[in-house]
């Protein structure tokens, strides 16, 4: 394979990876915390989408700017999502902690089909298309944009948890729920936090990609899936690890996809997944304790 | 006036009783023991105290004002405090991290440097690993860890939940002493214990437990004359 | 304990009591289908009593027709337009009343396929209709056509393209295209048509082919593919994806960038078919032609965020009146049109492209087929479809109607029902090919580099900065 | 019947047991004692196969079970109780001790009979078709016992079953532990009623800190100063 | 054990009552005047047993599944194919359908039998994908997208009428067996260690339950029922695609009926067929498509949060209480 193009794939790889970062970071955040899977994550990266959709249809709104409006849009539903539904899960038998989330995807999905149908909208920006060229490799600049944000939202987390008191209660929790509860740390507010800044990132996420791919209710499944296999391979509850799994899985389904074909990729990964699953559930980079599930 | 009032606690999980009708009282600056069996329900009753489980019935009043319904973190915000059983430090945590979550409460945060000062010159094997992951340190270390990171939460009441379970003699000696050392700082102290013969010595009083009800109470001496006590629990 | 053995008991009894009314049911049932068509009928219609007699003589006089649609759920929305053209076709058949039959017409929902079964039996046993017209989605008229053909009934499909309704049932006719025609269609433009247009002998024609998992993309695409193995072009890149859990498509266009392929047939919904166009462009991937086949590159959704890079990306479709240049159709068809026009206006319904459809089916079904049938029943519509000949300019779709005969593969397909080639040309799609047929001249063949485009683009984006 | 040889067992780099040794010959009671926190629980683990040693071996009458988990371990003779008991709290109390007499390969019905036969011996017959999750704790505790029977367990690891239980119930569960005894059961039980493991244990092995410290007659062992030192913290001087 | 003996009354009204609910069971195709409603009971009963059958892994033996629809896909693909293929009828298609079913989910069972809680739910989530993709690109085989025809080769002798009423009573027998198979396990001694392992697994382990060995039988139990069921809404439908067969949103609907009737039961999964598909299907016709499922989501949600023993519990405390009213029950 000539460099040029192996350097081609390998970019489009990470730049995609870049975008499942986003979305992975949250929700192996949500895991690591509130011991809950998300189902309902990349429904809030639908809302995102649709948010930067409707501003920008409605009143011309550019999406890089919408998204000042929209992420705090998503974060007070993320608010109301933990509030009526995670928090009364917390602690429940695990059905409920499963399907809770379930059901929460399912009615935003449908909600959403219900009020805007299920017709596929595109927001159209001039920067659409536009291209960085780094010699021969060419990177798409919201892809870029998204990218930077995707890994600056990481940092910023990892920064967050590990350098100020908040974000290394919010680490307590995650270590151990009732000893946090025991040096005054408010753990209700650290899991509405937590879920609320989750699913922004999402919804953050959503916002990134309108100018690049269409919006309509399903959209998150195209998403939510790949997103599951990294967290597993990262380790659920692990934020360094989700972003490092994220940017493999897109380099693998970019190499995959151009050597064997995207269809066989996405079969190749969900075997990873199940094998992941069963031999090492604790994922490749995550640490040992961390998979247990309390 | 007692700091802790408790009438009447009822306790269940499901439809399983665990505590029925407990009534205590710690006054300020007493130090107070409750012994037990296994599962005879101390670690529920402390965990009640703190707001960790909820009570169906009686009452808790804590310095005049009752804290029944206040969640935990507003418990320890009134200086209710507790060092639980089993240590639960953060173990992806060092050791200076541990210690400054201790302080996360508003009242404990404003003078969270001079505290921090203070439980690293009682505890000084803690300041020597400061930077250490707290799942590394040896049992005892995690239990001088656990206690200075209780105080650290700046007690008015200080509730400790077997501090010397595990550990070996010299430890619990050493645990013991550093209790002694933490109520002659006249703080308040709960403490429930299966070393009763040192936790008896230590205490002004103390109540027993059996099967989630008071069984016996009276002071330390008492207690520790008492046939009972010494048959069930000192193995004599 | 003793209580739960007892209901076990019950239990077992029960089921071997069902499976003994299931066999003895079965018995009656061979004869039961025909009794109880009759009976509804006769119950149902008052008016049909007398006539219903004299159909079982020779002529048919009155026939109920049962209209299956999604009439809720997520197809709701786009069938709507097929349903309207059944029911305006049937409007006007009986306002016109030539052939002396009376038709009534009655509805049923199908959100899925195994609504589309309960449709039809639904029509069949309690509406007592004659024949079913249908169904828009592909998946629920394959499901609903073995029901109608349990039932004896005959299934006339107008809008669904999926291959297999014509690949079996023995009680179908399906006036529109099959997905396979699409296919083989795309393929015979490319090697011909398009390869003439950008000079290449058919011998030396690259192509590619690049498909959605799905039903629509895997039939379009099997055709295409098979048309392609029996020519002398060579097939550089075949791929497929799943429309719906795709986020990214450049491995494929990076594989398209490396073979260089003369013209590339994408089967695609919406979404991916945009994420396409976007990531070409962001590539730098050049396609010399694009050839859809409906679904995405079909509507609108689809060229209004590419804006002037939508111009000269071809796509396959049955025509419709709305497509093609209608001057060039019989008087009597642009009669048959502007009535039809007139009756949606009439009745506050837009034309779309499955009216169309949808309209002709059932139009030349009630005029062609109805009339002529010995009896209202699969057998006697069957055999007056062989009878039909309807010229492709007599038709306001553009296309003819002469039905396989029973014996053949696809028997009951309308053999006429060919497609055209269009264009997207300044936002909207135009028939450029086949010439007759056409309104357009081809633009954009081949499509320019997109370095020349990004060229107007840069223009573009200048000019919005100065102001 | 039980042989533990060499046995260390580390989590997380912690050591819970350190190379423990020692035999319970057929028929007998060894009571196993140690402070809370000791490394008893973590032994019985081990014996009963639910915790993998780090090194060493389990011998159960004279076989090396390493390689058996605990359900293989339970069909060649071993029964046990958990100190934190476990009870399949939805199902009644008479369908807990039902699962353990199916494991001997007795058919439903037979299960039931000799589960019912079970718990009137130990007097749990009137809460046969109590939740058991709502029993009492002292009949849990019971029910632990009951359930380890029902398997026709030979050797029975029996932890902290007398803790909470009042005088009367002490003597109870001793009586019953005798008349075990004299139909040829072995015995490894952990107490902390010093009282209790006076009356019934012959032998006693005591551990801290996961070392075996001391092993003898319970005289012998109460009277060991590092005992004494274990158990109080400091030379024992006040009693 | 005076309690534990049903009282007189009370086995006279449990009598009179199973011998009504036959007697009205029977008489549905009768009663239902309407081959729509008839089609829909016909579904009820499909649903009632995927619901009883995928009951049987996750309410028994704890195993929260997302995979089912797998299941489902192959007993309707093998049936199918065999019968399109070989010619050989669906009746015995069912069989070997249910046995490969059944080799799968034991192969499922023992690679997942270690994992707990989400990684479990997870586990299968893939698993179900894995069989969905295979569907979809499997063309040589299945045809992909295009789904698979059942010609209509009448007879019962293909497991194919003409008649409604003869599916309703087949169904009958389909929802009869896998109830059937519920009820053994329940007082079977695989379930007493199916609940066992479920209420605490070290326990369990320590009387000499193999959890492998059980955990394995009960998903492959699950597994087949859920075939039979796959084979005969083929034998209904007469058409079947990855996207009506082995979808992920088919398991949700699996797992959501046995929920929100009670799983963990043998009458709950019934309950939420009897509430769930109706319910569904009046919503759908009244609201339309996506307004329908959206209740549906949100049906899921309150259910879980309040009563994540499902309808049926809730059911049987106003049982209990019509019949101490009534002096039927002490």
């Amino acid at each position: 394979m000539p460099l040029d193009l192996t350097l081609q794939i390998l970019t489009s790889g990470l730049l995609l990876g870049g975008l499942y970062a986003l979305l992975a970071v949250g929700l192996t955040l949500i895991f690591g915390v509130l011991r809950v899977v998300n189902f309902a994550h990349a429904e809030f990266m639908m809302l995102g989408m649709f948010g930067a959709y409707w501003l920008w249809a409605l009143w011309g709104i550019d999406p890089y700017l919408s998204i000042f409006i929209v992420v705090p849009g998503v974060f007070l539903l993320g608010v109301l999502t933990d509030r009526l539904v995670i928090q009364r899960s917390i602690g429940a038998p695990e059905v409920t902690v499963v399907f809770a989330t379930l059901g929460v995807s399912i009615f935003l999905q449908n909600a959403a089909l219900t009020a805007w149908s299920a017709d596929i909208r595109s927001v159209t920006t001039p920067y659409g298309s536009a291209v960085v060229e780094l010699g021969s490799v060419r990177i798409s600049v919201p892809m870029l944009v998204s990218f930077v944000v995707a890994l600056a939202f990481a940092t910023g987390l990892w920064l967050f948890l590990n350098r100020t008191m908040f974000g290394k209660a919010i680490q307590a929790v995650a270590q151990n729920r009732d000893a946090a509860a025991l040096m005054g740390i408010d753990v209700g507010r650290v899991y509405l936090v937590t879920y609320s800044v989750a699913v922004a990132a999402a919804g953050a996420m959503g916002v990134l990609i309108a100018p690049l791919f269409s919006v309509y209710p399903r959209v998150g499944l195209s998403y939510i899936v790949t997103v599951f296999v990294i967290v597993v391979l990262g380790g659920l509850g692990s934020v360094v690890g989700a972003v490092i799994a994220a940017l493999l899985v897109g380099v693998i389904e970019s190499v995959v996809g151009f050597l064997l074909g995207t269809a066989w990729a996405e079969l190749a990964y969900f075997l990873v997944f199940l094998a992941v699953l069963v031999v090492r559930p604790q994922g490749l980079l995550g640490r040992r304790g961390a998979e247990v599930y309390q | 006036m007692s700091l802790l009032e408790i009438e009447g606690l009822r306790v269940s999980y499901g439809d399983m009783l665990a505590l029925d009708d407990v009534a205590l009282e710690v006054g300020a600056e007493e130090t107070v023991t409750v012994l037990g069996a296994n599962a005879a329900g101390k670690t529920t009753l402390l965990r009640a105290l703190s707001g960790l489980v909820p009570t169906q019935e009686g009452s808790i009043v804590f310095d005049g004002e009752a804290i029944d319904g206040l969640p935990p973190h507003d418990r320890v915000e009134r200086g209710l405090v507790q060092v639980p059983e089993g240590r639960m430090v953060f173990p992806f945590l060092n050791v200076e991290d541990n210690l400054r979550l201790g302080a996360y409460g508003k009242r404990a945060r404003e003078e969270l440097e001079a505290t921090f000062d203070r439980v690293l010159t009682l505890f000084p094997r803690l300041a020597e690993r400061r930077a250490q992951l707290a799942g590394s340190l040896s049992g005892g270390e995690q239990q001088m860890l656990a206690l200075g990171r209780g105080l650290m939460a700046r007690p008015r009441l200080l509730m400790l939940d077997e501090p010397s379970l595990g550990l070996a003699p010299r430890l619990v000696s050493e645990v013991m002493e550093r209790v002694a050392a933490i109520r002659a700082d006249r703080v308040t102290v709960l403490i429930v214990e299966q070393n009763v013969a040192q936790t008896l010595r230590l205490a002004d009083r103390g109540y027993v437990l059996e099967n989630g009800r008071l069984a016996l109470s009276g002071t330390a001496e008492e207690l520790a004359a008492s046939d009972e006590v010494r048959r069930a629990y000192l193995g004599m | 304990m003793l209580k739960r053995s007892r209901l076990l008991l019950l239990l077992a009894l029960l089921a071997a009591l069902a499976l003994v009314v299931a066999a003895c049911a079965e018995d009656e049932a061979a004869e039961e289908p025909d009794e109880d068509t009759d009976d509804e009928v006769i119950d149902d219609e008052d008016e049909a009593d007398d006539d219903d007699d004299e159909a079982a003589t020779g002529d048919v006089d009155a026939i109920t027709v049962g209209a299956l649609f999604p009439q809720s759920g997520d197809l709701a929305f786009g069938a709507a337009d097929a349903l309207e053209g059944v029911e305006v076709a049937v409007e006007m058949f009986n306002e016109r009343g030539e052939h002396g039959v009376e038709v009534e017409l009655v509805t049923a929902d199908a959100p899925d396929p195994s609504g589309g079964t309960a449709g039809v039996r639904q029509l069949i046993t309690q509406d007592g209709v004659d024949a079913v017209i249908g169904t828009y989605a592909s998946a629920i008229a394959s499901a609903a056509v073995p029901a109608a053909e349990r039932l004896d009934t005959l299934y006339v499909e107008t809008t669904a393209f999926a291959e297999a309704i014509t690949d079996g049932p023995q009680n179908v006719l399906r006036t529109t295209i099959s997905s396979g025609d699409l296919g083989a269609y795309a393929s015979d433009f490319i090697l011909t048509g398009l390869a003439d247009e950008l000079d290449v002998a058919e011998d030396d024609m690259r192509v590619a082919v690049v498909y959605t998992d799905d039903e629509f993309g895997t039939s379009i695409a099997d055709a295409a593919l098979d048309r392609f193995a029996d020519s002398g072009a060579e097939l550089v890149v075949e791929e497929s994806y799943p429309a719906a859990t795709t986020s990214d498509l450049s491995s494929v266009l990076l594989q398209i960038q490396q073979t260089e392929p003369h013209a590339v047939v994408h089967v695609a919904q919406v979404p991916d078919g945009v994420l396409f166009w976007r990531q070409a462009q962001q590539l730098d991937v050049n396609m010399p032609a694009v050839v859809g086949a409906g679904g995405g590159y079909g509507q609108v959704e689809f060229a209004e965020p590419l804006g002037e890079n939508a111009d000269g990306i071809f796509n396959i479709v049955p025509p419709t009146s709305g497509s093609i240049n209608v001057d060039s159709l019989s008087d009597e068809a642009q009669g048959l049109l502007a009535d039809m026009q007139e009756k949606l206006d009439e009745k506050g319904y837009e034309q779309g492209n499955y009216t169309d459809w949808a309209f002709m089916g059932t139009w030349v079904f009630l005029n062609e087929v109805v009339p002529n049938a010995a009896s209202a029943d699969v057998d006697g519509f069957i055999d007056a479809a062989q009878g039909v000949a309807v010229d492709p300019l007599d038709s306001i779709t553009g296309f003819g109607f002469e039905f396989a005969g029973p014996d053949a593969d696809n028997a009951g397909q309308n053999i006429l029902a060919n497609p055209v080639v269009q264009q997207w040309q300044g936002g909207e799609l135009v028939v450029t090919y086949p010439e007759e047929l056409a309104v357009s001249e081809f633009v954009n063949v081949p499509l320019p580099d997109w370095d020349e485009r990004d060229e107007e683009i840069q223009e573009l984006e200048d000019e919005e900065e100065d102001e | 019947m039980l042989g533990i040889e060499h046995v260390t067992v580390d989590f997380d780099g912690l050591r819970a047991v350190d190379d423990v040794s020692f035999e319970v010959a057929e028929g007998q009671v060894v009571g196993l004692i140690g402070p809370n926190g000791a490394g008893k629980t973590t032994l019985f683990n081990v014996v009963s196969g639910l915790v993998i040693p780090t090194r060493g071996r389990v011998r159960l009458a004279g076989e090396d079970v390493a390689r058996l988990g605990p359900a293989e371990r339970s069909r060649r003779g071993l029964g046990r109780t958990f100190q934190v008991v476990k009870p399949f709290g939805g199902l009644s109390v008479l369908d807990n001790v039902v699962v353990g007499a199916l494991t001997r390969g007795q058919r439903v019905g037979e299960a039931r009979e000799t589960a019912a036969g079970i718990l009137t011996r130990l007097g749990l017959e009137r809460f046969a078709t109590t939740t058991a999750r709502s029993l009492p704790l002292a009949l849990r505790k019971r029910l632990e016992v009951a359930r380890a029977l029902s398997t026709g367990a030979r050797l029975l690891l029996l932890d902290e079953i007398m803790g909470g239980l009042n005088p009367t119930e002490v003597n109870e569960t001793l009586d019953l532990l005798e008349s075990l005894r004299a139909e040829g059961l072995t015995f490894l039980v952990i107490e902390h009623n010093m009282h209790a493991i006076m009356r019934v244990a012959e032998h006693v092995v005591v551990i801290n800190q996961g070392v075996r410290i001391a092993e003898g007659t319970p005289e012998e062992v109460t009277q060991h100063p590092e005992v004494v030192a274990a158990y109080l913290g400091e030379p024992h001087e006040s009693a | 054990m005076s309690g534990a003996t049903p009282s007189t009354a009370r086995r006279a009204v449990r009598a009179v009552g199973l011998v009504l609910l036959l007697a009205l069971l029977l008489a549905v195709p009768a009663l239902l005047d309407s081959a729509y409603w008839l089609d829909l009971a016909v579904m009820v009963l499909v649903w009632a047993a995927l619901a009883s059958a995928w009951n049987i892994s996750a309410g028994y033996a704890g195993g929260l599944s997302l995979g089912h629809a797998a299941f489902f896909g192959v007993g309707a693909y093998t049936a199918v194919l065999l019968f399109n293929e070989l010619g050989v009828s669906p009746w015995l298609g069912m069989l070997v359908g249910a046995v490969l079913a059944g080799l799968l989910g034991a192969l499922l069972g023992v690679i997942t039998f270690r994992l707990k809680g989400p990684f479990f739910v997870l586990a299968t989530l893939a698993f179900g994908f894995v069989v969905h993709i295979l569907a979809v690109n499997w063309r040589g085989l299945t045809r992909g997208a295009a789904g698979l025809t059942l010609p209509f080769d009448g007879g019962p002798q293909n497991m194919l009428f003409a008649d409604l009423s003869t599916y309703w009573y087949v169904g009958l027998g389909l929802v009869a067996l896998v109830l059937g198979v519920s009820l053994w396990i329940e007082r079977s001694r695989l379930g007493y260690y199916l609940v066992a392992l479920r209420e605490d697994e070290d326990a369990a382990r320590s009387l000499g339950v193999r959890v492998v060995g059980c955990k394995v039988i009960a998903a492959a139990i699950s597994a087949a029922l859920t075939a039979v069921a796959g084979t005969f809404y083929a034998t209904f439908i007469q058409y079947i695609d990855p996207a009506s067969t082995t979808q992920f949103e088919l398991s949700v609907q699996i797992a959501l009926v046995a929920i929100v009737g009670g799983m963990g039961t043998a009458l709950g999964p019934l309950l939420g067929a009897v509430i769930v598909i109706p319910l569904g299907e009046v919503l759908r016709a009244s609201l339309g498509g996506g307004p329908a499922l959206a209740v549906y989501g949100l049906l899921l949600v309150v259910i879980v949060l309040t009563a994540p023993n499902g309808l049926i519990a809730g059911l049987r405390r106003v049982g209990r209480r019509v019949g101490v009213a009534t002096g039927v029950v002490r």
